[in-house]
């Protein structure tokens, strides 16, 4: 494609979506200072610093690092939302909370069953005493055991409150869904906290380190997050693409009513979706602690705004862009520091959010659903 | 796709398509070189035709060949891609379907579309244009409100005797939600002839409606349509286009392929092949 | 069961305003009682705080739902950036109203009357909302609730910004304080003046009851919120129904088709949103900004769930309800536990540490430590509460605690005057 | 020819051991409201029986009645004489009857195939043969097959909406009108398929409002009114009774 | 010694501005930079001697174990404030943090010994926490100008807070308080000299002078390394009393407010036990009753207004609370001055409840950040030698004032900040924010 084209490509864009050509604008901008950051220079017009300053390659690496880790981590927690929220059709405001309850499940398991041995009271085991952290690479078993319990936890929550909540209200529509969702992460957040306290404690730590080179250094459980999440977005896609029930949970999402008549037991795709969904809430509130090595009542909660973000930013039912939404977020929020002063940081990925939802309703990668 | 788009400029309408409407001089409504795609689909591919004011005209066509499209594109649901709308002499394409309905064009929506937590009563009542309570100010001032009042007593006079009509005043109470197939396509007729419209053009208002009540309402479009109304009708019921439409309009992919009177149409070999088939 | 829905019933039988009242009577009466329960010496006073304090709530809720009801009851639009809002207009408020030359580590800002810096608060807040309002109006319910949600944090943030804090433009200074926060003349004072000025009369009779002036005033500074919220149902109640309510009714069924009856549903819905923002502000900087202060961490996003809370309680697109959920909420959910919390009798024992001990303890059979525990940490289960009976309204009451209520947008009279003779062919 | 129709309450009932549908009194509606009250409906083996009335009399309601969709209050369905009223929709199409829903009756992410596919899911695997037999009865959807089904025209989602529920080889078939919004050439095309169904054996319990073509073509035919049986008899009678004419078969 | 490696930057830093900005145009002529490619020395030279973090350990362990996972070996001096006080930080950060030092205000009062025989004696800790000698020595003075006033009135209770506590009269320290008790009950001028202070209040109800602990962490918790003594200079009022004290029936009212829950809870807890614990010493121990009701804040400002409320309405003329600087702020405007009851704040420290107007109804036993800024600005450039130095901070009150007023004293005493980084509670990762502030 030919400078001409691409000039044209863009007076096209600037007429037709004019959001969007301001978008690319100033994204074109912001690159092109980066650029000039990481070259150390300063360019000046009339007085005013235009763009420039700087930034070590070092410095660039490692925040892109952090913001890819805590953007994979985001995308992960994604997927079980993106999942819901397409095939049952509604936004899950508790979803957060459902990834806090599998960090629960899953640690205070790894935690007293490594500790068994020990004759620490099992109440300093079950409320994570804070001498008593475990490392991935000492008690790998245990953090294995405790990534089942997290899944298998969170499950059996999950088929709780579908039975006691969602359940007697099949067929309500998406509004009165998520405004149960939110009682719902009221009660889950206030039970976590009723029990284990107000407290955040320390429960992982870093086993062993890798150096990248750039003073840059990555953490085998930042690895064992990548790995996990890049294994079970593609397990997913495929399961969603390619058996009997995903096919069935596409048809739920397309049109329940005549899933139903067509005899697809409705009931019980809706059942295995919370299953699946919970399943992946619960591992990924189990790695995101594992990686960031400590735990909390309300991590869930406030990740959930970065959640949708990604969600919605990658098109709501797709999983790859789940993963990639969160990516882009987890960028936005870590890399905003270099133009923005620190108290706004987060203010920018929230705006990304609001953009995006302007210009692309349907997700940067929406469209389609599912795949 | 270029297939059918390289056949669709071989029967192009500017060569041997009767020039039945251009010989409308004064058209109420006028489209011309119409489009309409959605990303790569072409629905709409460059439809031209007019409408004589107090006429009833049929739009027809197979499934799939614009004709919703058509209407979605002139009453400002969609925006075309190409092509212009005039009405009533002005230029209306891309106006907003409010601006239209102020100009007196309405239309019905081919899967009805009831306001379904508003009673019947309240989902007629909603189109009367510029009624006075619709300013907030107006609504809520007290000097004001008394003319509001006593606008809205007219409006509901005329709510129950279009309903009457309609014969779904016995469920003029009833959430509009509730009401069946058919009892949906009534309300959303009697809602549209409440806006005191000039032109209303009707998506398939007849379909799942029963026979004898279709041939109630039928009479009193024609009834309307002495009053000065025009209508422009898509329905696949022959019938019903043949004996009441005076000219008939036929689109085929995106484009009209004929039209003119009934016996012009139904003796229109493309319009055969096309559209009806080898019994008619 | 068939009891209490006779009761339910009876109640809803009677005219609204006696319905609220009524409501909010038994409230104050409840809280008399727990008053003097507890508080031997100086129930008086002690019931006076308690009424004060749950009527301001209750004021500032109902102002809150209402103004939410008409977003979301009547138009449609599921705004979940109450926070963000009441934020814009307190903090309009504060900036306008702060005094130019404060005392010592204060913000300054332009020393304007408090009426004024409450009319800007709210005309901020219409615009802000406007603003938003534009882009957002035309997205689905759930991604515009998104959208101001994330509004909300942005605006949050933005205040408690450092660089905000203290700003020079064209050589005025003023800011908003940053996380510290600002102060401004006190709303209250307003309303502490009159009493003292006015109700001398009152005052005494009330300190010879025991009830101290400052609690005079909390209560008279409810009142006054509750006569706003008066004002606002009137306004509100007004434009539901009427020809105006019935195209945002219309709007939330169905977009599409009120436009093609001829309604610029876009000027409405900004109408809608502008006339909601502009009470969210005013609630704003009236309830946070009671005392004369406020600060960022008052605006986080969990009050708007309470007022979402408050207004499904209540049932959404009812303004009746809207008043009656506001308080329910705010009085017996949100108020009451704290205060049991506080008098119930402890046990003898300290509560345990945690929970793993509590329930340790059941195992011999002594179940006071668990009881204990649980009282010690009722502020905590109160959210519990809160989320569960949001759960339990919206499955079983969907239209609110008022059930079902047939309110048609119109003012006037709906039965059919002239009956039509089938066919409706009147001698036209 | 001025046949007079049976009126609903001098019917008399045929035998109910030869009925494989038999609806005996049903009362049934939404929530709390009663829409159907006391209809009673046979459909024997290999029977084609239409079901025509008003708008709003309750057509619809008898048919999502059967498949278990509306609140039951009275009365019974017997399938091959179980009582089927107290089940589910998935249970049902067990049984063998299948249903294509008056509108949004496909799959509209899924393609042709899925659809298809989705038609046989309580079968274990997929039924390669009886795709076939699909693709064979309606050949354009074997060409269609990989395209998403709302990208289909509205005839050939009708085709396929029919085809998915042919995919159990149903006993009975119950159609909510299939030819409403159909172009003419489709109608007809549409009413053949349906007369070569029910020649290969499949009973048919059709509404439709295309009233007279389908009384012309079927064995018997009910008029509905306001919820209760008005009018039963052989399609041709009812064709050419004056009052029913009139009344409901627009003269 | 004033040597800022970035000229501009001073100037950009003190009105107010952004933290990045300045940096940025600070390292522009730094041409070191071009070497930056290399890796982790390429910024050194840019890299502050310091990082000042203000924060609570809910972010804290975060944050550290950010700090360490990313910067294990290459430590640097790490200042830390009162808020990170907490012995449990290096168990759950799981590092020794050796390098980490923390100033806090210290128990340095006659009394302290006393104080924490008897608060572990009364109540199950295992060490006093933070505040916890400042709740005593709170509730201690309050109780003291009851009696001292005669009566449950706010007015004249404040009136006698001076009268007890500063100097004139017989010395009491917490050990002789039910003799402290009985003198002031008798109206005579006392001096009570406490657990966490002396105790003396200047002007604004602050005390007027103020020891810091400078600590360190250790396996089992936090030690003192180091106390340095500050303020002291400025004049102490010494009021006489103008009541004539209490008979013996009298029932004194003390109202407790503090956090038992939300993100204080920890903190509040053993901080509510130690305001009660005067009472708890006093009950039987003299002529008059003593009751107490504590409330619960709940961490939030708005839940303490109206838990503040409820205490005074229930007749309770002075008040130990609340911890949070935001909520005690909210109470005395809404709460304490209308109602004209005392209230004093064993763990404000936010320089803003000096200047609130406040009709001296609010008074305060830990002294205020502004002097916790010096006095951290001291230790970096005196005890750590620092020349430069970066803050992180907690983007709330407590923790945009007290960085402030560090880089403040920073600043005066020739140090140049070379980044100031916000952040906000609980986020996923603190490595971008310690990066910048480390400027690598
Ligand atoms: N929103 C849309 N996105 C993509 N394709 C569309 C959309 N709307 C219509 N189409 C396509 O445009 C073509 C014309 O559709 P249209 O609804 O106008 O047909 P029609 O003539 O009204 O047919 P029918 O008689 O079945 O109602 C069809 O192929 C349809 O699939
Ligand atoms: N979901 C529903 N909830 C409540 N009432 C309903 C519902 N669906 C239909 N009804 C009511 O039941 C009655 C019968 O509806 P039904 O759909 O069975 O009519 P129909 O005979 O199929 O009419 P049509 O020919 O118009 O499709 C109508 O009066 C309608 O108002
Ligand atoms: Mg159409
Ligand atoms: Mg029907």
């Amino acid at each position: 494609m030919g400078i001409a084209d691409t000039v044209a490509d863009g007076r096209r864009v600037a007429i037709e979506r004019p959001g969007t050509g301001v978008v690319a604008v100033a994204v074109a901008y912001l690159l092109a200072d980066l650029v000039t950051k990481l070259a150390g220079t300063t360019v000046y017009a009339l007085g005013f610093r235009v763009m420039g300053g700087s930034l070590t390659v070092g410095s660039l690496a490692s925040m892109v690092l952090d913001g890819l880790l805590v953007g994979l981590a985001v995308g992960l927690a994604g997927i079980g939302l993106s999942m819901t929220y397409s095939i049952l059709d509604f936004a899950n405001f508790a979803h957060g909370d459902t990834v806090t309850v599998g960090a629960f499940a899953g640690w205070v398991t790894a935690f007293v069953l490594a500790n068994l041995a020990t004759s620490a009271p099992i109440a300093d085991l079950f409320l994570f005493d804070g001498g008593r952290q475990l490392s991935t690479a000492s008690t790998y078993a245990f953090v294995l055991l405790g990534l089942i319990a997290a899944a298998v936890g969170t499950v059996g929550v999950v088929l709780l409150v579908d039975r006691l909540v969602y359940r007697p209200m099949r067929g309500a529509d998406n509004i009165s869904l998520l405004i149960a969702s939110i009682g719902v992460a009221l009660a889950l957040r206030y039970l976590i906290a009723f029990v284990f306290s107000t407290q955040t404690s320390g429960v992982a730590t870093v086993g062993a380190q890798i150096q990248l080179g750039a003073g840059v250094t990555v953490t085998d459980n930042e690895i064992a997050l990548l790995v996990v999440s890049v294994v079970l977005m593609l397990a997913v896609h495929l399961l969603l693409q390619r058996t009997k029930l995903g096919k069935a949970m596409r048809a739920m999402a397309d049109n329940e009513d005549l899933a139903r008549v067509t005899g697809i037991p409705t009931e019980r795709v809706v059942r295995l979706t919370w299953v699946l969904g919970g399943a992946l809430a619960g591992v990924s509130g189990y790695l995101l602690v594992l990686e960031r090595g400590t735990i909390a009542f309300n991590f869930g909660w406030i990740l959930l705004l970065l959640i949708f973000a990604a969600v919605i930013v990658g098109g709501i039912g797709s999983i790859y862009g789940a993963m990639a939404g969160g990516v882009l977020i987890g960028l936005v929020d870590s890399l905003a520091l270099i133009w923005l002063p620190s108290g706004l940081t987060r203010a920018a990925a929230f705006a990304v959010l609001i953009v995006v939802l302007l210009l692309r309703p349907s997700g940067i990668f929406g469209g389609v659903s599912t795949a | 796709m270029s297939d059918a788009e390289a056949v669709g400029r071989e029967r192009g309408p500017s060569e041997d398509v009767p020039t039945t409407s251009e010989a409308i001089d004064s058209p109420l409504l006028e489209v011309e070189g119409l489009r309409k795609e959605f990303g790569g689909v072409t629905a709409v591919d460059g439809a031209s035709f007019r409408v004589a004011p107090g006429s009833f005209t049929g739009l027809i066509g197979p499934n799939g060949a614009g004709k919703s499209t058509t209407f979605n594109c002139i009453t400002g649901i969609h925006d075309p891609t190409a092509g212009t709308v005039r009405f009533d002499g002005r230029d209306v394409t891309g106006l907003p379907p409010y601006a239209l309905a102020e100009r007196g064009l309405v239309r019905t929506f081919q899967i009805a579309r009831e306001l379904s937590e508003m009673t019947v009563l309240e989902n007629v009542m909603l189109a009367p244009p510029g009624q006075v309570g619709e300013s907030a100010i107006r609504a809520v001032l007290p000097g004001l409100r008394e003319e509001v009042e006593r606008d809205e007593a007219d409006v509901v006079e005329e709510a129950w005797e279009t309903l009457s009509f309609f014969e779904i005043d016995h469920l003029a109470h009833e959430n509009a939600g509730n009401l069946s197939g058919g009892q949906r396509k009534l309300l959303e007729m009697a809602r549209v002839l409440m806006t005191d419209p000039e032109m209303v053009l009707l998506d398939e208002p007849l379909a799942g409606v029963n026979p004898t009540l279709e041939e109630k309402l039928l009479d009193r479009i024609d009834e309307l349509r002495r009053e000065g109304l025009t209508f422009l009708l898509v329905e696949h019921d022959m019938d019903v286009i043949m004996e009441h439409c005076e000219h008939i309009i036929v689109m085929h992919q995106g484009r009209v392929l004929a039209e003119g009177d009934a016996e012009t149409v139904q003796r229109d070999e493309r319009v055969l092949e096309a559209y009806l088939g080898g019994d008619v | 069961m068939s009891a209490v829905e006779d009761v339910r019933e009876r109640l809803l039988a009677l005219p609204d305003a006696a319905l609220v009242a009524l409501f909010v009577l038994v409230i104050w009466l409840a809280l008399s009682i727990l008053a003097f329960s507890v508080g031997a010496a100086q129930s008086a006073n002690l019931a006076a705080g308690f009424v004060g304090s749950v009527t301001v709530l209750i004021g500032a809720y109902a102002l809150l739902t209402l103004a939410l009801n008409l977003q979301w009851g009547y138009t449609g639009l599921f705004n979940i950036g109450v926070a963000g809002f009441m934020a814009v207009g307190a903090y309009t408020t504060a900036i306008l109203t702060a005094p130019a030359n404060p005392g010592a580590g204060g913000v300054p800002g332009f020393g304007l009357p408090l009426w004024f810096g409450l009319l800007g608060g709210m005309a901020m807040a219409a615009l802000v909302g406007a603003l938003a309002a534009l882009p957002a109006l035309r997205l689905r319910a759930d991604y515009l609730a998104i959208v101001t949600v994330a509004l909300s944090e942005i605006i949050r943030l933005f205040v408690n910004w450092q660089g905000v804090s203290e700003v020079q433009v064209l050589g005025k200074t003023f800011g908003t304080g940053g996380a510290t926060g600002i102060s401004f003349p006190a709303p209250d004072d307003v309303v502490a003046d009159v009493v003292n000025g006015l109700g001398g009369p009152l005052v005494a009779i009330a300190e010879s009851l025991g009830v101290s002036g400052p609690n005079v005033v909390n209560i008279a500074y409810g009142l006054a919120l509750l006569a706003l919220v008066v004002g606002a149902y009137w306004v509100l109640n007004r434009l539901a129904k009427s020809p105006f309510g019935r195209v945002l009714k219309a709007i939330r069924e169905d977009e599409t088709v009120t436009q093609s009856l001829g309604k610029d549903t876009r000027l409405f819905k900004i109408k809608a949103f502008m006339i909601g923002c502009a009470l969210m502000g005013l609630a704003g900087a009236l309830f946070r900004g009671g005392a004369g202060y406020i600060s960022p961490a008052q605006f986080r996003p969990a009050i708007t769930f309470y007022v979402f809370a408050a207004l499904i309680i209540g049932g959404s697109g009812s303004n009746t309800g809207s008043v009656l959920g506001a308080a329910t909420f705010s009085a017996l959910l949100f108020y009451l536990p704290a205060r049991l919390g506080e008098y119930f009798p402890t046990f003898g024992t300290n509560a345990p540490g945690n929970v793993v001990e509590a329930v340790a303890a059941l195992g011999s059979l002594d179940p006071t430590p668990l009881l204990a525990y649980t009282i010690s940490n009722v502020s905590t289960l109160r959210f519990v509460l809160i989320g569960v009976v949001l759960v339990y309204i919206i499955q079983n009451y969907p239209q609110g605690i008022l059930g079902n209520r047939s309110e048609p947008a119109t003012s006037v009279d709906l039965t059919r005057h002239r009956p039509a003779d089938s066919g409706g062919d009147a001698d036209e | 020819m001025s046949q007079r129709a049976t009126r609903a309450e001098d019917a008399t009932l045929p035998e109910t051991t030869e009925s494989l549908l038999s609806v005996r009194d049903l009362d049934a509606g939404y929530g709390d409201l009663q829409v159907l009250e006391g209809v009673d409906m046979d459909v024997g083996d290999g029977e084609y029986v239409v079901v025509v009335g008003p708008n709003g009399a309750g057509k619809s309601t008898v048919m999502k009645s059967v498949f278990g969709l509306t609140t039951h209050m009275g009365g019974e369905i017997l399938f091959d004489g179980t009582d089927i009223s107290a089940r589910r929709p998935d249970q049902i199409i067990h049984e063998g009857i299948g249903y294509v829903p008056q509108t949004d009756n496909v799959f509209a992410s899924l393609s042709v195939r899925e659809n298809l596919e989705m038609g046989a899911y309580i079968l274990d695997e997929v039924p390669e043969d009886r795709i076939r037999a699909v693709y064979d009865r309606f050949p354009i959807l074997g060409e269609r097959s990989t395209q998403k089904a709302g990208t289909l025209s509205g005839g050939q989602r009708q085709m396929l909406a029919m085809g998915r529920a042919l995919m159990l080889d149903p006993d009975l078939l119950l159609l909510d009108e299939p030819s409403a919004g159909l172009a003419p050439d489709l109608v007809a095309e549409m009413f053949d398929r349906i007369d070569g169904i029910n020649d290969d054996g499949t009973a048919i319990l059709m509404v439709e409002q295309n009233a007279k073509e389908a009384l012309r073509r079927c064995d018997r035919g009910y008029v509905l009114v306001q919820g209760q049986n008005r009018y039963q008899d052989a399609g041709e009678t009812l064709l050419a009774d004056q009052q029913v004419r009139r009344e409901f078969l627009g003269g | 010694s004033t040597e800022p490696s970035d000229g501009g930057d001073g100037g950009d830093g003190g009105d107010g501005g952004d933290g990045g900005d300045g940096g940025d145009g600070g390292t522009g002529d730094g041409g070191s930079t071009g070497t930056g490619t290399e890796g982790g020395d390429g910024g050194a030279s840019d890299s502050p001697d310091v990082l000042m973090i203000v924060g609570y350990p809910q972010s804290g362990v975060q944050l550290f174990k950010d700090y360490y996972s990313d910067y294990g070996d290459d430590t640097v001096d790490i200042l830390v404030t009162d808020g990170l006080q907490d012995g449990s930080l290096p168990g759950d950060v799981g590092n020794d943090m050796s390098n980490v030092q923390g100033t806090a205000p210290s128990a340095s009062g006659p009394g302290v010994e006393t104080f924490t025989n008897l608060f572990l004696e009364e109540f199950d800790y295992e060490q006093a926490g933070v505040f916890t000698s400042q709740a005593y020595d709170a509730s201690a003075v309050q109780i003291l100008a009851n009696l001292m006033a005669g009566a449950n009135d706010g007015a004249a209770i404040r009136d006698h807070m001076r009268v007890v506590a500063n100097p004139g009269g017989t010395t009491y320290t917490p050990s002789e308080l039910p003799d402290a008790a009985a003198a002031a009950a008798a109206g005579e001028n006392i001096e009570y000299a406490g657990a966490s202070s002396n105790v003396n209040f200047d002007e604004a109800g602050d005390i007027t002078s103020a020891q810091y602990q400078v600590f360190g962490f250790t396996q089992s918790g936090v030690e003192t390394r180091d106390t340095i003594d500050f303020g002291g200079s400025g004049d102490i009022p010494q009021p006489e009393p103008s009541a004539s004290g209490s008979g013996s029936d009298r029932t004194v009212r003390l109202g407790v407010l503090q956090p038992e829950t939300g993100d204080l809870g920890p903190l509040g807890q053993p901080i509510r036990d130690a305001a009660l614990l005067p009472a708890i010493q006093l009950r039987d121990a003299i002529d008059q009753s003593i009751e107490t009701q504590v409330g619960d804040t709940q961490s939030q400002a708005q839940a303490a207004v109206n838990a503040a409320n409820s205490l005074v309405s229930a007749g309770y003329p002075m008040i130990t609370g609340a911890a949070g600087s935001e909520a005690t702020i909210q109470v005395a405007r809404n709460v304490l001055v209308d109602n004209q009851v005392v209230g004093c704040s064993p763990a404000s420290t936010s320089p803003a409840i000096t200047d609130l107007e406040d009709d001296d109804f609010v008074f305060r036993t830990p002294p205020s950040d502004a002097l916790q800024g010096q006095v951290l600005a001291q230790v970096a450039t005196e005890e750590l030698g620092a020349s430069s130095a970066s803050t992180l901070y907690l983007n709330n009150s407590y923790g945009q004032a007290l960085q402030e007023s560090f880089a403040t004293a920073f600043e005066e005493q020739g140090g140049s900040i070379v980044q100031q980084v916000g952040f906000e509670s609980q986020q996923s990762s603190y490595t971008s924010q310690l990066n910048s502030a480390l400027n690598q």
